[in-house]
């Protein structure tokens, strides 16, 4: 059979190589949009034989690689990353036909790099071995560092090292808590192995209570800085904001930590030393982040910090609802990811176009744009809507999904929460009274509409918020059977 | 029959004597020789052990270690000589091009 | 061919008529307008043929349920609660649609107008259909957006634009009330469950629900030290969503501000399409309501107290659609009075509430239209400014005055003469009586009598002051064309006479929406554990049924004595020294609580500023951490000194202490 | 260096020994440290007494051992160290012959 997750890691690289040789940027994005349409194709293909009954993997591939270390080659996918790397394909030729007609310095960097990003994220959703798993998770942050520091806006410079710095201090404590794990393995069972499923199961047979609680702690950081959550979230505003709009659309795609979050951090989590203080920390930091992000969405002036800031608070709910512990909630969490990543990515364009159009991203500045740009008006009213969660559209399935679902087991974080969603609409509708609504500013100049290329990208994924929000089924069924899995774990633990 | 300490002793001395000229001489010639003067004490050691243990595999290594700080000095020379060109001084108090 | 198969169509139709108006409108005449009026018809003939069926069984509802995801279904379901809703519904809308052809003729983007009022009819009809809880809160929210997108149809108008906002955060604060009472609810009958719900069992579908109501009602949860049962703090959350929807106190402050779009569009909201979406969800959800202690009494106090509390604003408005806009809320207000007054009546509340709502429509719908006419012909919406207008557009004030009639409820007690709000009005202040007998509790209805007093009066204010007297201004203006009068004339029809020809049919059948083979509730038994004491209409004293008809006369008597014959002169209590005035004249400075101090005192200025300044802290912790390793660094940068024989020193050094440190601690161990 | 005033004052004495030393104390002692270090870790090992060496006490010469040894067993090393010794001397060569045109 064709070695297809394989493929699908492999196509963006070869291409991102080949990118690089380009001279023109017609060759450029030409090369990024075959290499991406080629992954969505392989993709969905993958998508339609996805057997969404089991939460076994599938299209599984194993090789070894240096057996004394226990380093295999084992990747496959499962309900957890088979709707992530859909996203990543499917976002991703329409991030590239979003940029088709801009003029930007060396293009065929710029090409490569996106599609460097997706090979490295998509690597990280079909690795099942810990060193791949790491390999990937670190080359998702070069092209990102890039991206930020060549075609970033004034502050780039700050921006792209904060970040940097900022998350691979996170991996760093992420890659102990692995080697621990690995080791700890290790000492018991006499051989060494990096294969995440195999030292997923061993966790529990390790003595010390500590010990796990160690692991899961340092793990738990590694990727709730990628999340990112309240209080480690001071790097994404800077590093969304100041990231040219492919590449703030490209961290939206970046849903690592919270998979690492479901994959590695729920199946441990019944066996660690103190499960109910891992919940408390995973419901506190999930509910905190919900507020206080609206809270300070609705202090920005600037639309594109808004918007960042309204991701910290929507990312909240994926800890809220992983920490729900129940399959409505969990599975909830997951497609918070899902849906996060298609409406923040049209929200994302949205920003970069306005700013490219006016000159400004100040919302004050703005005003009655939509009597300019009325394609645009529509669509970023619908991804407004989508993104304060109504229904009808992908972010209420998820928000309700963790609501509903994490209710039960924490109540008080959930009515926290649910304070949040006023203060989420509030933000969302004053920055669309802002910048689409009002009185045209004639200091703006003649605004065009956007162009086709534009409207296809960002109408496409604005239709499938739609399609996801009244058939949520779609790719929360897989996403039910790996979290009933994950539930039913912690009902036989107790937790 | 002389005990193998003191062969130990006497090389011990030697490189601390080479130690002490390393640390203390800012002439680069002199600190070569002290370098010369280490080599020869571990040389020592090779052959006192090989004697010893009845092993002549020390006593080749010996002389490899010769031939090998005769590179190390035919090399060092020319490097001190290179300076000198550059610099005009051999003093290594003013070469400090490493520092921070 | 049962009709009853193609109910799923009613909602269906308009919403595939927004998509179609919204692409291709502008390239058809009128922007398109003939498509969702087909649309809307064709529902409206579906509603109308399947609530005459029901009619004739009142057992046999329609009911189709699809499973949508986990536990979770859509579905419809049309019993007769739901069939009287759509058939109103369908056919305000869709002489407002008609209406608006005159109406909207001028206006550029008129395909947006037909697509929006499209979807908001579409999704108040899904509203309407629902069969579950969660289905409905979903077309409740997607009402709250079409109300948003069309109170902001002019939004390069700054007003609009914040009054939209306003409307939709406001609503929203009910929603996120009604969204937690759902989330409870879930959680409540998932425990029930235990965890395990059979395949096909939708667990928020309404049968689900209403079977398990004795259950939720046993679970008990401690707020502030009072035990409280689920089941209140549930249906409260519920009212809370119905508050904020319906305009109740202190939720209403949206809905004045609303006018700021089209009138057609203010008489969709406050006619058909979204403020009786709270008075609908509390009579869909009555099992629960009557299941749940004081929920009732909550509902009725409020009711009435929004009921007089609005009625009083509406007397010094000058803005012809404000005072309409206050008028909405005070019958609102009885609405929810109705309902609560279901503590004694049982589910024959719905049936007397539901009856006002209908009521309601007409008249109302036809208030708003008329007034939209006048507004079109004057120019203005000040009634200072008018005066007269009677004589411009003699069909346009027959109607207006035969709303107003309807609202003031004027007919006949004891016959079927009458306009229509009198019998729904009457039926309610009837009921608070009852309720008032047999629980003591009096307030209700000595509110109720007192709004209906003050509706009388604001009603013929506004009557005298538009379309009596002399033109205060130069207003010119004429007679609206056909496409706007006859709808006015339907209405009109419809609000004389149907409250008299459908009363007692009308209340037997919607009461009896609880029993059927969808759901089987029996009302006494929730009232029990409710602890409510159902009784009966007794016989009220002749003065009880005489007391609305007197009040509403006195009402019109003052507002004749004063406003159209000007006997007594008002100037030196209308002024802004007359500190009542004043207070009425400035809604209760709600506007100056909620918004200016409220909104953005507190929750903009205060919290998110603090939020912003514990962002700062965070940031700079990191940026301190950062530097601090860049200063350790720069500092330990200072042993590089570059000269080898230093390196050499540190590592001698190293290697002596090191074998020493391994030699002592060789001999320690 | 000790020239002009030569005085045997006892100050005089010691602040010439401090002149000397100041700059070497640091050497001395670290030196001294690594001695003492080394010497007492040798004193301090059991050595095996060894009772026969050298083997062959008629001809006390290994020179021939030696020769064997290295073209046998270790004469690997032997050619990577003469290729070393090569190329360090043509390394020395051109650095110490520096630019053409002297």
């Amino acid at each position: 059979m064709l070695p297809i997750l394989s493929l699908i890691v492999l196509i963006p690289l070869v291409f991102a190589a080949l990118t690089l040789l380009t001279k023109t940027k017609e060759q450029a994005r030409l090369m990024a949009l075959v290499a991406t349409v080629s992954v969505l194709i392989l993709t969905l293909y993958m998508y339609l034989n996805f057997d969404s009954t089991t939460a076994a993997h599938q299209f599984e591939e194993l090789y070894q690689w240096v057996p004394s270390l226990g380093i295999t080659y084992h990747v496959g996918v499962d309900g957890i990353a088979m709707p992530l790397i859909l996203l990543n394909a499917i976002v991703l030729p329409f991030l590239v036909l979003f940029t088709w007609n801009d003029e930007r310095k060396s293009p065929n960097k710029f090409y490569a790099l996106i599609l460097g990003t997706e090979a490295a994220v998509i690597g990280v959703f079909t690795a099942l071995d810990f060193f791949l798993f790491y390999v990937f998770w670190e080359l998702t942050l070069i092209p990102l560092f890039f991206m930020v520091s060549i075609w970033g806006g004034p502050n780039k410079h700050h921006a792209s090292i904060k970040f940097f710095i900022y998350t691979h201090v996170a991996s760093l404590v992420m890659l102990l808590g692995i080697f621990g794990l690995y080791f700890a393995a290790w000492d018991m069972t006499g051989t060494p192995t990096l294969d995440i499923p195999t030292l997923l199961a061993q966790f529990q047979l390790i003595e010390s209570a500590l010990l796990k609680d160690m692991i899961f702690l340092a793990l738990l950081f590694g990727f709730i800085v990628k999340i990112p959550s309240f209080p480690f979230h001071s790097w994404q505003p800077d590093a969304y904001t100041e990231a040219p709009t492919a590449g703030s659309v490209l961290f939206v795609m970046l849903k690592i930590g919270g998979y690492g979050l479901f994959k590695i951090m729920l199946p441990m989590l019944p066996f660690t030393g103190s499960p109910n203080m891992m919940i408390t920390i995973m419901a506190v930091l999930g509910s905190v982040s919900i507020i206080y992000g609206a809270f300070l969405a609705l202090s920005q002036k600037d639309l594109k910090r808004m918007v960042a800031y309204s991701s910290v608070s929507h990312m909240g709910y994926v800890l809220l609802g992983a920490a729900g512990l129940v399959s409505l909630s969990v599975s909830g969490a997951m497609f918070q990811q899902f849906s996060h990543g298609l409406i923040m990515s049209v929200m994302f364009m949205s920003c970069g176009i306005i700013n490219n159009k006016t000159g400004t991203r100040i919302m004050n500045d703005l005003g009655g744009l939509a009597q300019k740009m009325p394609k645009l008006a529509v669509i970023m009213v619908l991804t407004f809507m989508a993104s304060l969660g109504l229904p009808g559209l992908s972010g209420f399935i998820a928000e309700v999904s963790v609501l509903a679902g994490s209710f039960g087991n924490l109540p008080a974080y959930v009515i926290i929460a649910l304070v949040a969603i006023v203060i989420t609409g509030a933000y969302h509708l004053w920055a669309l009274q802002r910048t689409m609504f009002g009185v045209f500013d004639k200091k703006l100049g003649t605004i065009t509409d956007i162009n086709r290329y534009q409207t296809l990208s960002m109408g496409v994924i604005a239709i499938l918020i739609l399609y996801f929000g009244l058939n949520p089924s779609a790719v929360l069924d897989m996403m039910l059977t790996n979290s009933e899995q994950i539930a039913s774990m912690m009902a036989v633990m107790g937790v | 029959m002389i005990p193998i300490e003191l062969y130990i002793g006497l090389s011990a001395i030697i490189f601390s004597i080479g130690l002490y000229g390393l640390m203390t001489q800012r002439n680069g010639i002199r600190i070569l020789m002290s370098v010369e003067l280490m080599l020869n004490a571990a040389n020592i050691n090779l052959v006192a052990f090989s004697s010893y243990n009845a092993d002549l595999t020390g006593q080749v290594f010996a002389l490899y270690s010769i031939a090998l700080a005769a590179c190390e000095a035919a090399i060092g020379f020319a490097i001190l000589m290179a300076i000198f060109k550059m610099k005009g001084t051999i003093n290594l108090d003013s070469i400090n091009i490493l520092r921070w | 061919m049962a009709v009853e198969n193609y109910a799923f169509l009613i909602p269906l139709l308009p919403a595939l008529a927004f998509v179609l108006t919204f692409f291709f409108g502008k390239k058809l005449p009128n922007g398109g307008a003939i498509i969702p009026i087909a649309a809307i018809a064709t529902s409206f003939v579906i509603s109308l043929l399947i609530t005459l069926n029901l009619l004739a069984n009142p057992e046999e509802v329609v009911s189709q349920s699809f499973s949508w995801f986990a536990m979770l279904n859509i579905g419809i379901l049309v019993d007769p609660l739901a069939a009287v809703m759509l058939t109103m519904v369908t056919f305000v809308s869709l002489l407002i649609h008609i209406y608006s052809l005159g109406y909207m003729s001028h206006d550029k983007a008129q395909s947006r107008y037909f697509a929006e009022t499209a979807l908001f009819t579409a999704s108040m009809l899904g509203l309407i259909l629902s069969d579950n809880i969660l289905q409905l809160f979903i077309c409740w929210e997607l009402v709250g957006v079409c109300s948003f997108l069309l109170i902001g149809f002019w939004f390069q108008k700054p007003s609009a634009a914040t009054a939209a906002k306003k409307a939709f955060l406001t609503t929203r604060i009910g929603d996120v009330m009604f969204l937690s009472g759902i989330v409870l609810l879930f959680t409540d009958l998932f425990k029930i469950y235990n965890g395990a719900i059979p395949d096909g069992v939708y667990i928020l579908r309404f049968d689900v629900i209403f079977s398990h109501i004795p259950e939720i009602a046993a679970m008990n949860a401690t707020i502030f030290g009072m035990e409280v049962s689920h089941i209140t703090i549930i249906t409260l959350l519920f009212f809370g969503g119905a508050v904020g929807k319906s305009g109740q106190f202190p939720l209403h402050v949206w809905l004045p501000d609303a006018m700021e779009g089209p009138t057609t569009v203010s008489a969709l909201i406050h006619a058909a399409t979204m403020v009786t979406a709270g008075v609908y969800l509390v009579a869909r959800t009555f099992p629960m309501f009557i299941a749940a202690p004081s929920s009732l009494l909550v509902v009725a106090y409020l009711g009435a107290f929004t009921a007089i509390f609005a009625a009083t604003m509406g007397i010094v408005m000058n803005d012809i659609k404000r005072v309409l806009a206050y008028s909405t809320i005070s019958q609102l207000g009885y609405m929810m009075l109705g309902l609560g007054i279901g503590a004694t009546i049982g589910a024959e509340a719905v049936g007397i509430s539901l009856f006002h709502l209908i009521n309601h429509a007409f008249f109302k719908a036809l208030l708003f239209l008329c007034a939209g006419s006048v507004i079109h012909a004057v120019g203005t919406q000040d009634m200072r400014q008018m005066g007269g207008v009677a004589k411009v557009m003699p069909i346009t004030a027959a109607t207006m005055i035969i709303a107003a009639l309807a609202l003031g409820g004027f007919g006949i007690p004891g016959t079927i003469i009458g306009t229509s709000g009198f019998f729904s009005k009457d039926a309610i202040i009837e009921s608070a009586y009852v309720f008032g007998a047999s629980s003591g509790m009096w307030i209700p209805y000595v509110l109720s009598i007192v709004a209906a007093l003050l509706t009388s009066l604001y009603i013929f204010r506004l009557i005298f002051m538009t379309f009596f007297g002399k033109a205060r201004t130069d207003y010119g203006g004429h007679e609206s064309p056909a496409t706007m009068t006859i709808p006015l004339s339907i209405l009109a029809l419809f609000a004389l006479f149907f409250g008299g020809l459908a009363t007692e049919r009308f209340n037997t059948f919607v009461s009896d929406t609880f029993m059927n083979d969808f759901v089987h509730v029996n009302i006494a038994e929730l009232a029990e554990i409710g602890g409510y004491h159902l009784g009966h209409h007794g016989h009220e004293p002749l003065i009880i049924l005489w007391l609305p008809l007197i009040v509403a006369a006195a009402g019109l008597l003052i507002a004749a004595l004063v406003y159209g014959m000007k006997v007594v002169n008002m100037d030196r209590l209308v002024s802004r020294n007359n500190p009542i005035y004043k207070l009425l004249y400035n809604r209760y400075y709600q506007n100056e609580l909620f918004t200016n101090f409220f909104s953005v005192k507190v929750v903009y200025e205060g919290l998110s500023y603090a939020g912003r300044a514990i962002d700062t802290g965070f940031d700079w912790l990191v940026g301190w951490l950062s530097d601090l390793v860049l200063e350790t660094g720069e500092s330990l940068r200072q042993f590089q000194t570059g000269a080898v024989q230093n390196y050499a020193t540190a590592v001698i050094t190293g290697v002596s202490l090191l074998i020493i440190l391994i030699k002592v601690v060789m001999e320690v161990l | 260096m000790l020239n002009k005033e030569f005085s045997f004052t006892l100050m005089g004495v010691l602040t010439t020994l401090y002149k000397f030393f100041k700059p070497r104390i640091l050497g001395i002692v670290l030196a001294l440290l690594f001695l003492s270090v080394i010497l007492v870790s040798v004193v301090f090992t059991s050595w095996p007494a060894v009772d026969q060496l050298p083997q062959n006490l008629d001809d006390p010469s290994n020179i021939e051992g030696i020769g064997l040894l290295i073209f046998t067993d270790l004469v690997v090393p032997f050619e990577i160290l003469s290729i070393v010794l090569l190329s360090s001397l043509m390394g020395a060569i051109y650095m110490a012959k520096g630019d053409g045109d002297e």
